[in-house]
């Protein structure tokens, strides 16, 4: 190696509260690399990403950039160092347009915005890294993965040498995922040097040319290309082989637990959402549902749960119609769900981890003494949940904010499961979240399936579905496309049905 | 209870001071109402070397928590005189009245006595009639602006005369009210001002604390008629006089009164226990700047003897209301009853007593 | 109504416009960056008295007129330290603030009360400009300030929606971690543009004891504070729009006090109502609109910041 | 973890706040500002001791001066409570004062202007009506909040003055005691719309109400399903709506009921108090009301116990002036005294320390 490391970071430790999220790590970024970070949910990636980018200061460690010793004080500090930073939850302002968020904390510009040469010149930088982006769009209008392209951009434009991106692929479509890897591949091409964070062993595998593994807060391993193999990255991450349980072949009831009759529902814009949907799922089964990002899946769930109204058709539990019913009766009805947004909508951030295990029960004739809520009942439900599911909470009493994505996530589901529910709908239930969790995830689902529980599990992860479903439905563009079993059909004919193949042209059935 | 109160404040004062005590609605220094009676404090103070009155509470609401609380604690304290001088303090001083028999309040301009409660005002209407004199001789336009603080009894009394007198000496004339419904808003008493000499008026008077209607007069070029203290001070090119207060020798008198057990809080003017005027020296008017005429002064001079004598006192008929009905027939005089209970208008005010 | 008439309603609804405008553009400043300030009251009191004092002693307008500011400023940012470094509610600290400033105000205007200052603020024709029929008599013939706020609302307008120190602001405001993680400064900001809205206030405050009265009595805001509180949203947190709005604010009571010189006789009490119930007539209009376009209120207004909080 | 520039301190979050600094930190708080008045007070020539004394003393040193404070605290505590229900669910309800005036003028037709007349019927009327004007008054914002999510914190506001001015045209107005000399007052009640009171002090049945709401606010509020649907939608709309919780309806359950305890304090001041309506009926008992319930945590009995000091605040603000202080002073402490006590809220959920060596490293 004859050419100096772009970024050292030598010795980091950072604390927070109650965690030591990094302890004495050691990471570099050579030029012209693509380094991926992997570890398990909270084994501080992002803390250490966000050390680098000035967001945390570090307790101790050294930052060195490209030979130099640096103290961030600020994101400032580091843009200016060439250090630039995607995270997890893009820093994006919905209001502003693209152009206006990319230009953002640039100091060099004048102050009189020329609004129309920047956006010539935005065109011209994305265009050559092959990102499509409108500069005169506004933000709140874009779809996820245009939405990471912005961040990209931001970063580019800043003139970034390092670039590091927090889980960029969690939230993005396979075609997504292909592009933007291109795009990072092109950019190293150019002697920067990239940082991702991933828990996808596939597209660690794809992209990575080096890997450090990170468990606990501290660094375990830094491996060349040629090192890497899937096994022993799983180890090193969660240091112990992990258990999969195969998909048992009970096949499912015929109970018709949730049936759509041709269901039209609206979007948020207004638009047509869903567009004649109708599908069975019966008990004992899980019904995937496969698709490209924003086909409907978010409406298809609420539709379902209630919390969006039908245009017309009618939505069945257990052949009663509860089209008409409010939110709380389709409750009442066993519709269970585990949303898309844990924090916010699925669990109440601010609550501690008992108030929100009754969010769904609190009004049981069980957990009630005449008028009130009885709290002792309700605390030893909780502790007995708590202990059952391995949810580890940091203090009893802490807001849910503070657990980590696999907790909230077991938190949820173990509300879910144990409300007795008829239906449980998933929304990507494994989202952002690490090997291990992911496993224990899946296996909750099967074990319910095989409980007699019907599951509707929306994915955009084509390996997951195949991985539980008994049958797939692919939702395109607010339509159901085709419904297949998962036995019987290969990745690409769904891929296809995703893509709509059959309106270009193609024969179906 | 009266009767006995006074000897108890003669008692105990014997070898200590004689406390006295007052409430006031605003800060001491408020350069208007408040300040008027402070000053009468002082002199009281001054006046009487018995007297100790360095017991007062400024800014009182006139809400009933605030007001009935403090006037409980200057009697606690130890004042055997206390005096009350907002309306709003009205019922408070009547209720801590019924427990301190042996204390004396009296209460300013309200119209609620008790034997240990008397009511005081002064005949404020007497010299703002005599302010009308100087400017119905004043006004060109023949309209005069009056800004208006709150349509109630005392102020429109203070109108009526006030018109009373432009009329006297120029029945062309006419007055016009804006009411600005708050006592003290400089900003907004001026906005009135500026609207009624937009609309020609060439001298305003005014019922508000602040001299800003005055300012705006001078602004103008035009004249001006204060009120409470000599505004003349703020506003030297427009304040041709001021009708102001003049508490002290009252206060002297009163206080004189109680210690010597002469005191009585018996009704003597309407339903008041007080209701004094020029005569009593409890209102006047500030000096004139140089703009008044020495026939005008003169005038004033002659009216303002017609008034102490007694033979007349201003709402003495004929006087029409503002529909041109008669009102008071001549000969006859409105009672004080009358004059305190006043809500119309007479003929020359251009605007709604409401 | 005869055209001097409606021109004197238009002239007087500018001026008693004027220290609303003020205070408006400032709590435009400070909420723009995420900062509710209540305590538009308290800044124009301390304002108000402060410049006085200064103007009387020194008899130079001028100079009351940036001590006004920079008291409006010191209390502002009390505020500031209040709700951005030790993240206190932005409602309560912002009562308090009022609280205060009423007190100081008086306690320091004690000696003060009711004496006339030696050289107000003139008012000062714009030559040429104010010969123009109607537009001169009504916009062109007034003082210093007033021409002065003619300036500041443009150049606010443009600071804001056209620099790029107004886009840092909006973004602030907005989403102080987004423009946090591109380098803003993000307590650097919410300092400025806080004490900015403060020195704003002071003016409006010495606008009132400087010109429009001019001299001092306690309390003489008299709610003025509140009135550019409402404003703000009246305007839809836009400067341009503020220029209007203080003078539609400030010419409801020229206008009561024209409908009781003809003989109108509306009670006084709902011309009064009307400022209040506009405002929230154009909030709900505001925010309907925002549900389809989200644009208007500025998204983080009355959350505290905290780089490291989730 | 934030490094305090210029030292080596550091402010941390704390996990979860310490129950005990809930109670110790405003204590500090409010000593550190006795400290700095004084220190102004001796700044200017005053004895601070004694004017110190003198507030005690009278606010809490006398049967009469407790009695009193005791007065001051029941309109404090029932507009605190209310406020604090609305709080709760984050809604910003600052129009207590408004609701004030509502509940007063409605408890005041139930007194003088009822159809037919006074009698057994009358209190419960002047409360009934009092606490739905007040409620209706709140709803009026809460509408427009639950339907488009407009702004609580700037329409209850202004809902204030509107409240304000319109009694304030009734008592100028219409409602203008025929007997009152043209005053802006209506008639006093007659003794059936009076509310009874303790002995000879002026302590007013509303006491009664007062605690009685406490315990009732507490027990809803922390127990029972509605409490914690209010606590739910509070923090997040989407997790309510989520939970089935009607979170609409909650709204203007919850706006109705803040504005009809608010209201309540109308009809008690009217009733207990003033005997009648007339301006300047509260002193801003609405606004001192959102200083408390925040001070208090919205926990309702400490809701009563901020409120007795807040009381004896204003109490003793009064009886200082006789000792030569200007009441501006005074509200210039009471204003000094809140920022201290808001400025010491951030030592309860964070911890100061010294930064380890390691860490104190220099550019
Ligand atoms: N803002 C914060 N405040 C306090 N503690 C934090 C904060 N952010 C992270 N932590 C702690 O730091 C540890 C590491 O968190 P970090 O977010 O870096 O993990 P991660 O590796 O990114 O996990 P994931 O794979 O889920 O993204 C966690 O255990 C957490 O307790
Ligand atoms: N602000 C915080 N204060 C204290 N502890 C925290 C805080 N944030 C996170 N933690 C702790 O850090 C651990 C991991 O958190 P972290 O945010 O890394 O989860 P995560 O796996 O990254 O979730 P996600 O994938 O959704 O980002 C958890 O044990 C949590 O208790
Ligand atoms: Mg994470
Ligand atoms: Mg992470």
């Amino acid at each position: 190696m004859n050419q100096p490391n772009l970024v050292e970071l030598n010795n980091i430790t950072k604390k927070f509260p109650g965690v030591t999220a990094n302890d004495q790590v050691n990471f570099s970024v050579r030029p012209g690399e693509i380094h991926v970070l992997l570890g398990e949910n909270g084994s501080g990636k992002s803390t250490l990403m966000s050390v680098l980018c000035g967001l945390y200061s570090p307790d101790a460690g050294d930052i060195i950039i490209r030979g130099t010793k640096m103290q961030f004080r600020s994101p400032r500090q580091a843009i200016n160092a060439g250090i630039g930073m995607v995270h997890q939850h893009f820093k994006l302002i919905e209001s502003f347009s693209v152009a206006e968020n990319v230009i953002l904390g640039d100091q060099s510009i004048p102050q009189v915005l020329k609004m129309h040469q920047i956006k010539n010149y935005l065109t011209k930088l994305s265009q050559r890294f092959g990102l499509q982006i409108n500069p005169s769009a506004m933000v709140w209008q874009l779809s996820v993965g245009e939405k990471q392209r912005v961040e990209i951009v931001k970063m580019l434009y800043r003139g970034s040498q390092v670039l590091i991106l927090d889980e960029p692929t969690a939230v993005l479509t396979p075609q997504e995922t292909g592009e933007l890897f291109r795009t990072l591949r092109e950019m190293t091409a150019t002697g920067r040097g990239i940082v991702v964070i991933t828990h996808k062993m596939h597209e660690v595998m794809e992209i990575a040319d080096r890997v450090t593994v990170l468990r606990r807060g501290r660094s375990v391993a830094t491996l060349e290309k040629q090192q890497i193999n899937q096994q022993d990255l799983a180890w090193l991450m969660v240091g112990q082989d992990i258990l999969r349980q195969e998909k048992k072949k009970i096949p499912p009831g015929d109970k018709h637990v949730l049936e759509l009759k041709n269901v039209h529902c609206l979007n948020d814009q207004g638009l047509p959402g869903l567009t004649d949907i109708s599908f069975t799922v019966h008990s004992g089964e899980i019904f995937g549902i496969a698709g490209i990002a924003g086909s409907g899946q978010r409406e298809l769930a609420e539709v379902i749960a209630r919390l969006r109204p039908v245009s017309s058709g009618d939505v069945l539990i257990n052949n009663q119609a509860i089209t008409g019913c409010s939110p709380r009766q389709a409750i009442d009805h066993g519709v269970a769900m585990v949303p898309e947004d844990r924090l916010g909508t699925g669990l109440v951030p601010n609550m501690d981890a008992m108030d929100n295990l009754i969010l769904k029960s609190y009004r049981n004739k069980s957990l009630r003494r005449g008028p009130f809520l009885n709290r002792t009942l309700t605390r030893e439900k909780v502790n007995q949940l708590v202990s059952r599911f391995e949810i580890r909470l940091n203090a009893p009493d802490a807001p849910v904010k503070l657990l980590s994505g696999g907790n909230l996530q077991r938190l949820l589901l173990a509300r879910e499961i144990t409300s007795d529910p008829q239906l449980l709908i998933a929304v990507y239930p494994v989202r952002g979240l690490d090997i291990k969790a992911t496993e224990a995830v899946h296996n909750l689902l099967l074990e319910q399936r095989s409980k007699g529980l019907a599951v509707l599990l929306i994915s955009e992860d084509l390996e997951e579905i195949f991985k539980l479903s008994d049958r797939v439905g692919v939702l395109c563009d607010g339509r159901i496309t085709g419904i297949r079993p998962a036995d019987a059909t290969g990745v690409e004919e769904i891929g296809l049905l995703m893509m709509d193949a059959q309106n270009q042209g193609e024969t179906t059935i | 209870g009266g009767e006995k109160a006074k000897e108890t404040a003669n008692n105990q004062t014997n070898g200590e001071k004689l406390k006295v005590g007052f409430v006031y609605i605003g800060p001491v220094n408020d350069a208007g109402w408040t300040q008027a009676h402070d000053e009468a404090r002082q002199y009281l103070m001054a006046q009487l070397p018995y007297v100790d009155a360095s017991d007062y509470v400024e800014n009182v609401p006139e809400n009933p928590t605030d007001a009935e609380r403090v006037i409980t604690q200057l009697v606690e304290q130890g004042n055997k005189i206390i005096f009350t001088t907002s309306f709003g303090y009205m019922d408070p001083t009547i209720k801590v009245a019924k427990k301190y028999p042996d204390v004396t309040f009296l209460h300013c301009s309200g119209y609620q006595t008790a034997p240990n409660v008397g009511a005081y005002f002064g005949r404020m209407y007497q010299v703002r009639y005599l302010s009308g004199l100087v400017a119905g001789k004043a006004t060109k336009s023949n309209l005069i602006g009056y800004v208006a603080a709150m349509p109630i009894p005392e102020v429109i009394r203070g109108i009526n005369a006030f018109t009373l007198g432009v009329q006297k000496v120029n029945p062309e004339a006419k007055v016009k009210v804006v009411w600005t419904n708050t006592w003290v808003d400089p900003a907004i008493e001026k906005d009135a001002a500026k609207a009624l000499l937009d609309e020609g008026a060439d001298v305003i008077a005014q019922h508000q604390d602040s001299a800003s209607p005055q300012q705006a007069a001078e602004e103008a070029g035009k004249l001006g008629i204060g009120y409470n203290s000599d505004m003349g001070k703020i506003a030297p090119k427009a304040t041709m006089t001021s009708p102001v207060w003049n508490w002290g020798p009252y206060y002297v008198d009163t206080v004189k009164a109680i210690k010597e057990g002469t005191w009585k809080s018996t009704p003597t003017a309407g339903s008041l226990t007080y209701w004094g005027g020029i005569k009593e020296g409890i209102v006047g008017l500030a000096p004139y700047r140089p703009m008044v005429p020495e026939d005008v002064k003169q005038l004033v001079e002659k009216e303002q003897q017609r008034i102490v004598s007694g033979e007349w006192d201003v709402f003495n008929g004929p006087i029409k209301d503002q529909s041109g009905a008669i009102k008071v027939t001549a000969g006859q005089s409105l009672s004080d009853d009358e004059k305190l209970n006043m809500n119309w208008f007479v003929q020359g005010v251009i605007g709604s007593p409401k | 109504m005869s055209q001097e008439i409606f021109v004197a309603i238009l002239a007087t609804a500018i001026t008693a416009g004027t220290p609303i405008l003020y205070a408006a553009l400032g709590e435009v400043l400070a909420e723009r960056s995420g900062i509710l300030n209540l305590g538009v009251e308290g800044m124009m009191l301390v304002g108000a008295v402060s410049g006085f004092i200064c103007a009387y002693e020194t008899a130079n307008p001028w100079y009351g007129l940036v001590v006004a500011m920079l008291a409006g400023g010191m209390m502002a940012l009390v505020h500031a330290f209040l709700t951005v470094t030790l993240r206190a509610n932005q409602v309560v600290s912002g009562l308090a603030l009022t609280m205060f400033g009423i007190g100081l105000s008086g306690y320091l205007g004690q000696s003060y009360v009711g004496l006339p200052l030696p050289a107000p603020f003139k008012i000062i024709p714009l030559p040429a400009l104010s010969d123009i029929p109607v537009l001169g008599p009504v916009f062109f013939n007034h003082d210093p300030v007033v021409y002065l706020s003619y300036l500041l609302v443009p150049m606010l307008w443009f600071y804001i929606f056209h620099t790029r120190a107004g886009l840092q602001l909006r973004a602030v405001g907005e989403n102080p971690a987004a423009a946090d993680s591109m380098g803003i400064n993000v307590f650097r900001a919410r300092y400025f543009y806080v004490i900015v809205g403060g020195m704003l206030a002071g003016i409006g405050g010495a606008y009132l004891s400087l010109y429009y009265v001019p001299s001092w009595m306690d309390n003489m805001i008299a709610g003025r504070g509140w009135i550019a509180v409402a404003l703000v949203i009246f305007a839809t947190w836009n400067p341009a729009n503020a220029l209007w709005g203080s003078y539609l604010f400030g010419g409801i009571d020229a206008l009561g006090f024209r409908l009781q010189t003809l003989n109108v006789t509306v009670s006084p009490y709902f011309l009064k109502m009307l400022p209040y119930i506009f405002t929230i007539l154009v909030l709900i209009l505001v925010t309907k609109r925002n549900l389809a376009g989200r644009i208007g209120s500025p998204q983080a207004l009355g959350l505290p910041y905290d780089r490291e909080e989730r | 973890m934030i490094k305090l520039p210029g030292t080596n301190l550091l402010i941390e979050k704390k996990l979860s706040p310490d129950p005990a600094a809930f109670f110790v930190v405003p204590v500090i708080s409010i000593l550190l500002a006795l400290l700095v008045g004084a220190f102004s007070l001796a700044l200017s020539g005053r004895d601070y001791q004694q004017i110190y004394a003198t507030m005690f003393s009278g606010a809490f040193g006398s049967t009469y001066g407790l009695s009193e404070t005791i007065v001051k605290t029941i309109p404090l505590t029932i507009t605190s409570l209310g406020i604090a229900l609305a709080f709760r669910m984050q809604l910003w309800n600052i129009g207590g004062e408004g609701q004030i005036y509502m509940g007063a003028f409605a408890a005041t037709w139930a007194a003088l202007f009822f159809p037919v007349g006074t009698g057994w019927w009358t209190m419960p009327c002047m409360i009934l009506l009092g606490m739905l004007a007040g409620g209706l008054w709140a709803l009026l914002t809460a509408i427009p909040r639950a339907i488009w999510g407009v702004n609580e914190i700037i329409t209850t506001l202004m809902m204030n003055y509107v409240a304000i001015f319109w009694v304030n045209y009734l008592v100028y107005g219409p409602w203008k005691d025929p007997q009152g000399y043209n005053f802006p007052l209506t008639a006093t009640f007659p003794p059936e719309a009076i509310l009874p009171t303790l002995g000879v002090s002026r302590i007013h049945f509303g006491l009664f109400l007062g605690l009685l709401l406490t315990v009732l606010m507490y027990a809803v509020v922390q127990h029972t399903r509605w409490g914690y649907e209010i606590k739910v939608t509070g923090e997040s709309v989407s997790a309510a709506r989520y939970a089935g919780i009607n979170s609409k309806r909650n709204i203007l359950l919850v706006m109705f009921f803040s504005g009809a305890i608010c209201g309540l304090t109308g009809m008690t001041e009217v009733s207990g108090i003033a005997y009648r309506l007339q301006p300047g009926l509260s002193t801003g008992y609405g606004f001192t009301a959102i200083i408390i319930a925040w001070l208090a945590r919205l926990n309702p009995f400490a809701i009563v116990l901020v409120s007795f000091l807040f009381g004896g605040l204003q109490v003793g603000g009064y009886i200082v002036q006789t000792s030569g202080i200007p009441s501006s002073m005074v509200t210039m402490l009471q204003g000094l005294l809140l920022f201290f006590v808001l400025g010491g809220e951030l030592l309860t959920y964070y911890k100061i320390s010294k930064a380890p060596a390691s860490s104190g490293q220099d550019t």
